[in-house]
């Protein structure tokens, strides 16, 4: 129990990975072993769901500063230590790690039947990754954990995605390489600074909050810093322009892969910037903010033009996610706690709904295996409880009030409104042209008539599926009606990090 | 025997223009025989050099090894491949001979500007010639140094030779294995 | 109790939305009537219970938890029952019921009625949330939610794409709307730092002087444009017209009676900051004149029964803007009330008729019903009269006051302009309903009565859209699940004809709870919106004599038109051919909209798509890969295999750098 | 006469007995396997590569044995004893080993296995160490030609295969003339200086501004140029790919391990005795580092972008070792500028050394007969029919990619944060957009290995000696990579001379 | 004679000999260029170990004609084999491994 308590982190970081490590040596050639391999998986992961439950739990809400922190020596000649510890900012980002996790497996039951065990060991190995980077207090230990998940995530679309999947896959390997190697070496200056200035190399991010870089415009170490950092992060989130990897990588992943992607690996940018490049670099950061947050706008913008004309279901919803998480970065740079508080939300909304469409379409795929909008049409008559819970999951993701993502989009407009009026007002036309696009795919794979004779005799959905989308549903309701379950656990922490950025 | 300086000069001077004719000789020389057979000139010249300097051991080991050794293993090997050697022009095209040659030019006028502008260092070692002298003759000293301070090198070189034999010798035994 | 007014619809709407597929139309129907009498009942409760409070403390609030908490900013759920409220809330569940009853019959033969009901369970309750918040993120929840409702319930037959893309076409006009919505709250909460009503009221009142006015008019202009989705006003009233595609009932319930009021009562509810922003009150009216006499002329030249009332909701929503727009809160809820009776009636009534006649809604092949339906006649006839402001009957009460007060109203020339503005709509109002119960119920049937129903291709035929038997599941099961199908025009049964009954009854008394003078209604709204003050001098006496000639004139002339003469309207239209062919076509403002917005919209979206994303980004991608590559293929060829190109390599290696070494010597 | 002698050279204490016994244990080692490679009686290759093991392995606990003892010079001066000495003799003790274990089943299948092969290994091993630890600029060159000599002949070894005749000539013609030119520049330095050792010109450096002097300076760039050769960086990495490409697999892999890193591990004393320890300390160090900023610049970027397009995996990774030298380069540059300088490219050659000697293993182990089976394509589908070397390859590559949590991101990490505190911005920025291009080709192998199905069937022969030599590799790759400290630590205290 | 002209004459040899294997086909010839640069080391050696009075020099030289035996022979251990395969010994004819 001591254990338990003590390192409950470790534990659930890397409960994933260790006990996959357990899948490799089970065998999975007939239907039955391939069954209980994918059961095992579930299972691993709905503990590490049940462990984390306990982190929620135990979060002491008042507090604004880290909790269940675990600190020991790792690499002491760089000060580089292994310390994890959650706020109420990476608690919420976990919980949506681990929910989302068990689904996404359970979303693509039977949608790989090749090379099952290496698959889902890899999707294990990356939950570790994703929630090492949310827990990490060492920035070179964020950095390992931010790379680490690369791979895995490149496999996953690379030997698991569809046609131009090594296309894809590459595209989203060197990419975000690209830009995390700039932010890795901006570490490192900002280390010897540490050095410099205070006498001894520390990676601990409390220590690193403490070096004072210079501040004097554009062409200061702050601010070069501040964008190598905010490169690394503005590419994973992906904001405009640097975003065009991610259709890509969604339309060939697998389902669950997607989910993944969409819905916890692009967190990871929008806690990139909470956690490191902000705190960091304050004053750089307020210095561009009009122009992260111009960028924030466009991307809310043009991802939804851009969705709107796609043929592609998938590519669709990739797009709308460029749009979605554009305002996570409006909210962010908006610099005030409603604002953040939205982003944060945000971030979890688009978890929950965007990974709920990508499972959507990975049921339309399996039964159609195509997934060109032009394919379907009057979907609704012939699977009445796919169409509720797609309509549902397109609510969400229009934000309609009620649901999760009204929540966090209602916050940062209205934050980001307080902080630049006319930026807000066109990013609110973003939940118009929103509306526009996902409605108007809905039409036309839901509504009309059946025109397509082998929609005829799609099935509805199997139990299995709705135990897939249920909880989807519940936490986009739940969410949407008592989001407090979530904001009153980050509020302390959001308050500290605000008082933090702003000099 | 001691050579006045002008003697040395003079002589210094001629050996080192032979050196150096016969060094283009082994370069420009369409017959490998030739070119082998400047190369013993050039060889002789420098053991001359040697000599002149007061390195008569190594003048001596110039000859041996050199002029002895080194070139009957070439000749030798000139005469094994010689039926089919062809080819014996210069090669390359005069382009590239040109500009090999403007670079190396080049090159030797920078190498030769660093001579003229360098200096040997200040502190000089005790070991003058009459120094030598009073200690035995050049090979004397030579082999005292070799088998004291040099030893390292000195059995690191019986090494070398064994490698060397041994890869000759793993390079040009005989039996083949069959072709692939 | 406040949340158990919500709680029942939302009950029915899980009932009926989770067990549906197990239930029968009937019992479904019965649940959600059940439900929403229920919510009737409790505000029943609630208005006896308000109406024992004192004046000045008249309002029930009642937070059911709290919604939103981020710092400071605290978002309870917070209902509140208020006069306002009363009154809407009376209406809602009042006129709700009925249309739910009604509907009953109306969808009898549907495929899936407890969807339906479903549905409008959901709609009542979105719109309940709507007029029992208590601070403005409830009213937009409740707002977006009707929105919803809207949306699904339009494109209820999604079956057929035209249907569907009006409920889309809703929803997004409706969100240019929110979005202003959106903005005005935002500046609220910007100025006062929060959003509930009565701390807005406080905030207000405690600043009375110091407030930034132009950021103030910002936020109403801004509510305002929401206000202007919602209610389809110009320039966003271009879904309401097109959501005609819904089921009759919900055209009655939620693009007549409640939804579409919802910009008004926002306004009421506001009023004590509109009140301070003369500009946007200016605007309001402006436009609210502008869309009454705008959709007047368009509905004059329209032949399908629903567009026709589609076009006088719009107008007289202009109306009820108007009266806002001029400070007349309590004669804007007025005429809100009456309108919500009488049009809902209306719309009912075109239901039965639709009913009756097989999906027939193209009034130049109805005529002469009035002797097959005749107690869906005569309770047109008394909407008509109503809406036409006959005297004494509803619409005459509420429209006149809203004359009066514009004409009186302190806005200088304006307030004559908007009165002249608004008698000539009533004018008009008077002649195209006169026109509509002209063509429908009077003169010679213009189809054979005996065929009429017996063959769905021809039921269908009239149809604009799509002919293909399966267009919509209603007519698709009518021909197999229709029990009394029997060819032929018919009296819709009794579950129908009551409500329109009820409603007709509402819509002949309804003007009395507003006597000019003597309003109970603007007494009651007092605490709100603050008593009505102009004592009606002679001049109103002179106004309302004129709405009465000009109503007289209206309907004598149409019913000269088109029961008297009907060969006249013909001649008018083609002496007048470009002006008809305009105001049938709406102004063109849809063709309008698609060619200025969307079409441009779509080629900018693909050009961003293909040429920027495409083409600039991943160009540049793509380039620096191959430039990559492209620089180890061209590098590569160096490495051409022979050894002195190599030993070239390193000469003029060592060549730069024993070079740059030594040139460094010298300087 | 006896002033000539120096009375400390007459005796020899147990401890610098202790010190040379790795030397000698090799050196007697060699020749005993060459003696029972000759002998008539021994039949089988066995026991030649035992008797090798086990030198190697003696020679290895030989140096456990003194390790961490205190530092001396043996022979006059002319051989350090040292940390530094110790973890490079580990280093390539270790890696020769290895890679004469990983040849046997090679040889076997080539059918050149001959006991020279060992004898020539150990020795090029012996030049090595030797030349690792020589503060003797003529031991230092008779060392680097012992090691040469012998890898020469080892890449023709293949005698009847004209690739290997070609690798081998093109090798040896261009080494010599590279090692005349640095010989002529030791020459230089020797005149300059009047010295050959290593100390001594460090305490000339540092104390008289006497290196101003052309004639050392253009000495030291020759010597420079000399090494850079043998480490084979832009522009003088040319005959490498070549070389490797024809040279038998198991050579490939001791060049591009044990040669490298011995080549290195000289480059850098010497390097260091030019003063860059101290930092950038004088006209000449900052034209010297002007010129290798340049050449690893010029290394990282031509390295990884020719990468980029080959096929055959070897001369891949001949490149991808090009490119490998110019991010030691950069250490070199942050060297005494920043404090883990020098201390990083140990790190890095270690790593360096660990994955690619994994790497090649598995390409000597799935190349068939006459080294064919060697392009990338020919790795199709080899991820999923062979999951452990699947496995192992992907780490190795990932690893050279940099990617943690690997060892190759280890020695990245230390090298570019030494670039970065030795204020080296500009560089270590380009170095890591270079080493972004190698993610690419790296990648590629994973994309065949993974993602393409194979273009015929095959079965893999584990051989267990080569099996072996990759498993402990991957291990090496992840446990250092996720606890570099260790390492580090050693290391740190290694480079600190 | 002083150390510098002796320098130069090194430097000559050591160019001459560079410039063989640069434009020479024949690798016999290279080989003889190289064992020309070596030579040139050689010779500033002992110019060097004059100047100096110091031993260092010629004993480096005596080690460095060691090593030029050895790898003579190892050369042309090399290529033999090579002349073997091939029946040539250009450097033309060994452009087999490029790009």
């Amino acid at each position: 129990m001591e254990l338990f308590t003590n390192h409950i982190v470790s534990l659930v970081v890397f409960g994933p990975a260790l006990l996959a490590l357990g899948l490799l040596f089970l065998p999975d050639k007939t239907p039955q072993q391939k069954h209980i391999v994918k059961s095992a998986a579930l299972g691993i992961s709905l503990l590490v769901f049940f462990i984390s439950c306990f982190l929620y739990a135990w979060f002491d809400a008042s507090q604004p500063g880290f909790q269940f922190v675990e600190n020991r020596g790792w690499i002491e000649a760089f000060g580089i230590s292994y310390s994890l510890g959650v706020d109420g900012i990476s608690l919420v980002l976990i919980l949506l790690t681990t929910f989302l996790t068990p689904i996404a497996l359970l979303g693509s039951w039977n949608a790989i039947e090749e090379k099952l065990k290496t698959y889902l060991f890899l999707i294990l190995v990356l939950e570790t990754g994703m929630l090492g980077a949310f827990v990490a207090l060492d920035i070179i230990l964020f950095y390992v954990f931010w790379e680490a998940m690369l791979i895995p995530m490149y496999l996953l679309i690379g030997v698991w995605g569809g046609k131009d999947r090594i296309y894809a896959s590459m595209k989203f390997f060197v990419y975000t390489l690209v830009g995390s190697l700039l932010m890795l070496v901006a570490i490192f200056y900002l280390m010897s600074m540490h050095k410099m200035q205070l006498g001894n190399y520390s990676a601990a991010l409390l220590d690193l909050y403490r070096v004072k870089v210079p501040f004097d415009g554009l062409w200061s170490a702050q601010t070069l810093l501040f964008l190598a950092f905010a490169l690394a992060f503005a590419i994973k989130v992906p904001l405009f322009p640097l975003h065009t990897w991610l259709p890509d990588a969604h339309v060939q992943a697998p389902t669950a892969g997607s989910v993944i992607l969409a819905g916890v690996l692009l967190k990871l940018g929008g806690y990139g910037f909470i956690r490191f490049a902000f705190p960091l670099f304050p004053q750089a950061m307020q210095f561009v903010a009009p122009v992260f947050m111009c960028l924030g706008v466009v991307a809310i913008v043009y991802g939804a033009w851009v969705a709107m004309v796609q043929p592609d279901i998938k590519k669709l919803v990739a797009y709308s996610s460029v749009s979605h998480m554009g305002f996570v970065i409006l909210g962010l740079f908006s610099l005030n706690s409603l604002a953040v508080s939205g982003s944060v939300y945000q971030m979890l909304n688009h978890g929950i709904s965007t990974g709920g469409l990508f499972l959507i379409v990975g049921m339309l795929y399996e039964r159609r295996h195509t997934r060109e909008i032009e394919e379907f049409g009057g979907i609704t008559r012939i699977m009445p409880i796919f169409a509720v819970i797609f309509m549902i999951v397109t609510l969400s993701s229009i934000a309609l009030p009620g649901t999760n993502g009204f929540v966090g989009e209602f916050l940062i407009l209205m934050g980001a409104y307080q902080t630049n009026k006319v930026l807000a007002v066109v990013a609110g036309t973003g939940v118009i042209f929103g509306a526009v696009y996902m409605l108007w795919m809905f039409q036309r794979v839901m509504f009309g008539p059946v025109k397509n004779n082998e929609n005829k005799h799609l099935k509805d959905l199997s139990l299995r599926e709705i135990c897939v989308m249920a909880p989807i549903i519940a936490a986009i309701f739940i969410m949407g009606i008592f989001p407090n379950i979530f904001l009153s656990k980050m509020d302390a922490s959001i308050k500290a990090f605000l008082s933090q950025v702003k000099v | 025997m001691e050579l006045p300086t002008g003697a040395t000069d003079i002589f210094f001077y001629i050996f080192s223009t032979l050196g150096v004719l016969f060094a283009l000789g082994v370069v420009l020389n369409k017959n490998p025989i030739a070119s082998a057979f400047s190369l013993v000139v050039v060889f002789f010249c420098v053991a001359a050099n040697y000599a002149l300097m007061h390195a008569h051991f190594i003048a001596a080991i110039q000859i041996l090894v050199y002029a002895g050794a080194i070139m009957v293993l070439f000749v030798f090997v000139i005469m094994l491949l010689n039926a089919d050697i062809k080819n014996l022009d210069l090669g390359k095209s005069k382009l590239f001979q040109g500009g090999s040659a403007v670079l190396c030019a080049a090159l030797l006028a920078m190498f030769v500007w660093a001579a003229k502008n360098g200096t040997t260092a200040v502190t000089k070692g005790e070991l003058s010639s009459e120094k030598i002298e009073s200690l035995g003759g050049n090979v004397q000293v030579l082999s005292m140094i070799m088998f004291s301070d040099y030893v390292l090198p000195f059995e690191l070189t019986s090494i070398l030779l064994l490698v060397g034999i041994v890869g000759s010798v793993a390079l040009a035994k005989r039996k083949l294995e069959q072709k692939q | 109790m406040l949340g158990l007014i919500l709680a029942f619809p939302l009950i029915g709407f899980l009932i009926n939305g989770i067990f549906g597929s197990k239930l029968s139309a009937k019992t479904a129907g019965i649940i959600a009537s059940s439900a929403i009498f229920g919510s009737f009942v409790l505000t029943a409760a609630s208005f006896i219970q308000l109406s024992g409070l004192d004046e000045s403390s008249r309002a029930i609030e009642q937070t059911l938890f709290q919604w939103i908490t981020v710092d400071t900013f605290s978002l309870p759920f917070l209902l509140r029952f208020d006069p306002l409220t009363a009154i809407m809330c009376s209406v809602v569940t009042g006129v709700g019921f009925l249309i739910h009853v009604y509907s009953i019959g109306y969808m009898s033969h549907d495929r899936t009625p407890p969807k339906f009901f479903a549905y409008l369970n959901l709609f009542s309750f979105a719109m309940l949330a709507l007029v029992l918040g208590g601070n403005l993120p409830i009213l937009f929840l409740g707002w977006e939610g009707v929105g919803l409702c809207s949306y699904l319930l339009i494109g209820y037959w999604y079956e057929d794409n035209e249907k569907a893309s009006a409920g889309k076409k809703a929803f997004v006009v409706n969100r240019i709307g929110d979005l202003g919505f959106l903005i005005g709250i935002f500046t609220l909460y910007g100025m006062f730092g929060t959003l509930d009503f009565a701390q807005l009221k406080q905030g207000v009142a405690a600043s009375a002087g110091n407030l930034d006015i132009g950021l103030l008019t910002l936020a109403t202009a801004c509510l305002f444009v929401g206000a202007m989705g919602k209610s389809a006003q110009i320039p966003l009233y271009v879904w309401l017209p097109d959501a005609m595609a819904g089921p009759t009932p919900v055209s009655a319930l939620i693009h007549a009676a409640t939804m579409v009021t919802a910009g008004v009562y926002m306004i009421v509810r506001l009023n004590f900051i509109f009140v301070l922003t003369p500009d946007t009150m200016m605007l309001v009216s402006g436009i609210g004149a502008l869309t009454a006499l705008f959709a007047a002329t368009i509905a004059i030249t329209q032949r399908d029964i629903k567009k026709v009332l589609a076009y006088s909701t719009v107008s007289q929503l202009g109306y009820m803007f108007v009266a806002v727009g001029v400070g007349a809160f309590a004669a804007g809820v007025f005429h809100l009330v009456t309108h919500a009776f009488f049009k809902a009636l209306l719309f009912l009534g075109s239901g039965s008729v639709i009913h009756g006649m097989h999906e027939e809604q193209d009034i130049m092949k109805m005529g002469g019903l009035r002797k097959y339906m005749p107690k869906t006649f005569a309770t047109f006839a008394i909407g008509t009269l109503a809406i036409a402001g006959f005297p004494l009957l509803s619409g005459f009460f509420s429209k006149d006051e809203i004359l009066y007060s514009a004409f009186s109203s302190h806005m200088g020339l304006a307030g004559p302009a908007l009165w002249a503005v608004c008698t000539v709509t009533a004018l008009l109002t008077a002649f195209y309903m006169t026109r509509l119960t002209c063509v429908t119920f009077f003169g010679e049937p213009r189809f054979n009565p005996k065929t009429l129903g017996s063959n769905p291709g021809h039921a269908h035929a009239s149809h604009a859209h799509d002919d293909h038997d399966h267009g919509h599941g209603r007519g698709h099961d009518d021909d197999h699940g229709h029990g009394h199908a029997k060819p032929g025009v018919h009296e819709s049964p009794n579950v129908m004809v009551i409500p329109l009954i009820v409603l007709a009854v509402l819509s002949i008394i309804g003007g009395f709870i507003g006597l000019p003078g003597h309003s109970w209604l603007a007494h009651w709204l007092g605490p709100v919106v603050g008593e009505h003050s102009g004592e009606h001098g002679s001049m109103a006496y002179l106004i309302m004599a004129i709405s009465v000639v000009v109503s007289f004139v209206g309907m004598g002339v149409g019913y000269f038109f088109y029961v008297k003469r009907p060969e006249v309207p013909k001649k008018v239209q083609q002496n007048f051919g470009f002006v008809h062919k305009v105001l049938f076509n709406k102004y063109y403002i849809d063709e309008l909209y698609n060619f200025t917005i969307v079409q441009p919209l779509k080629k900018v979206a693909q050009v961003c798509w293909m040429y920027f994303d495409v083409l600039v980004v991943d160009g540049t991608v793509l380039a620096v890969a191959r430039l990559s590559k492209f620089a180890g293929e061209v590098s590569r060829l160096m490495q051409t295999g022979a050894i002195q190109v190599y030993a070239v390599f390193i000469l003029i290696g060592l060549l730069a750098t024993v070079g740059y070494l030594l040139y460094g010597t010298i300087h | 006469m006896d002033q000539l002698i120096k009375p400390q050279n007459l005796t020899l204490s147990r401890e610098q007995l202790a010190m040379m016994m790795p030397y000698l244990i090799l050196a007697v080692g060699a020749m005993a396997t060459l003696l029972v490679g000759v002998m008539k009686s021994v039949r089988s290759n066995l026991v030649v590569a035992g008797l090798s093991l086990i030198t190697v392995a003696a020679a290895i606990l030989s140096v456990v044995s003194v390790w961490g003892e205190p530092s001396m010079t043996l022979f006059n001066g002319m051989l350090a004893a040292d940390a530094y000495s110790n973890l490079f003799n580990v280093l390539l003790l270790g890696t020769t080993g290895l890679v004469l274990l990983s040849s046997y089943s090679y040889l076997e299948k080539e059918g050149i296995h001959y006991a020279e092969y060992y004898s020539l290994g150990l020795f090029s091993c012996l030049g090595m160490m030797l030349l690792a630890s020589s503060l003797d600029l003529v031991v230092l060159f008779i060392a680097l030609e012992t090691m040469s000599i012998g890898v020469y002949v080892l890449v023709g070894f293949r005698r009847a295969d004209v690739r290997s005749n070609e690798a081998a000539l093109k090798y040896f013609v261009l080494g010599s003339a590279a090692s005349a030119i640095m010989l002529f520049g030791i020459a230089l330095m020797y005149g300059a200086t009047g010295t050959m050792n290593i100390h001594q010109i460090i305490t000339l450096v540092t104390s008289a501004a006497g290196i101003e002097n052309t004639l050392f300076l253009l000495g030291t760039t020759l010597v420079i140029a000399g090494f850079l050769f043998k480490v084979a960086t832009v522009p003088f990495h040319m005959w490498m790919p070549d070389v490797y490409e024809g040279a038998p697999t198991s050579v490939t892999n001791f060049m591009t391990t044990a040669l490298k890193a011995a080549a290195f591990a000289s480059f850098m004393r010497v390097f260091m005795s030019l003063g860059f320890a101290q930092g950038l300390t004088s006209k000449l160090n900052m034209g010297i580092h002007d010129v290798l900023w340049v050449i690893a610049v010029a290394t990282m970027f031509l390295g990884n972008v020719i990468a980029l397009t080959q096929q055959n995996i070897k001369r891949m990774l001949a490149y991808s070792s090009i490119a490998h030298s110019g991010y030691i380069i950069v250490g070199f540059l942050a060297g005494g500028r920043s404090e883990y300088g020098f201390t990083s490219v140990v790190v890095y050659l270690i790593a360096y050394v660990v994955m690619n000697l994994g790497a090649f293993a598995i390409v000597s182990l799935l190349g068939e007969r006459g080294d064919r089976n060697t392009d990338v394509q020919d790795y199709a589908g080899l991820g999923f029919k062979n999951p452990a070397l699947g496995f192992a390859m992907a780490v190795f590559m990932f690893s050279m990619a940099g990617i943690p949590p690997t060892l190759g991101f280890a020695g990245k990490y230390l090298i570019f944060s030494s670039a970065v505190q030795a204020g080296e911005i500009t560089l270590a920025v380009l170095a890591v957009l270079c080493s972004a291009i190698s993610a690419y080709y790296y990648l590629r192998v994973i994309v065949y290995m993974y993602m393409k199905e194979p273009m015929r069937e095959r079965k893999v022969e584990y051989a267990y000696s080569t099996s072996l030599v990759i498993l402990a590799a991957t291990i090496a790759t992840l446990q250092f990579g996720i606890f570099p400290s260790a390492l580090i630590e050693a290391a740190k205290k290694a480079a600190t001379l | 004679m002083t150390t510098t002209t002796s320098l130069v004459f090194a430097m000559c040899l050591f160019f001459i000999g560079l410039f063989g294997v640069l434009a020479r086909r024949n690798i016999l010839i290279i080989m003889m260029s190289i064992e020309l640069m070596l030579n040139a080391a050689n010779v500033a050696f002992v110019a060097f170990a004059k100047d100096l009075q110091d031993a260092g020099g010629q004993l480096a030289v005596f080690f460095i004609i060691t090593v030029a035996a050895a790898e003579a022979a190892v050369g042309l251990g090399l290529l033999i084999a090579l002349f073997r395969n091939l029946k040539s010994v250009s450097t033309e004819d060994i452009q087999l491994l490029k790009e």
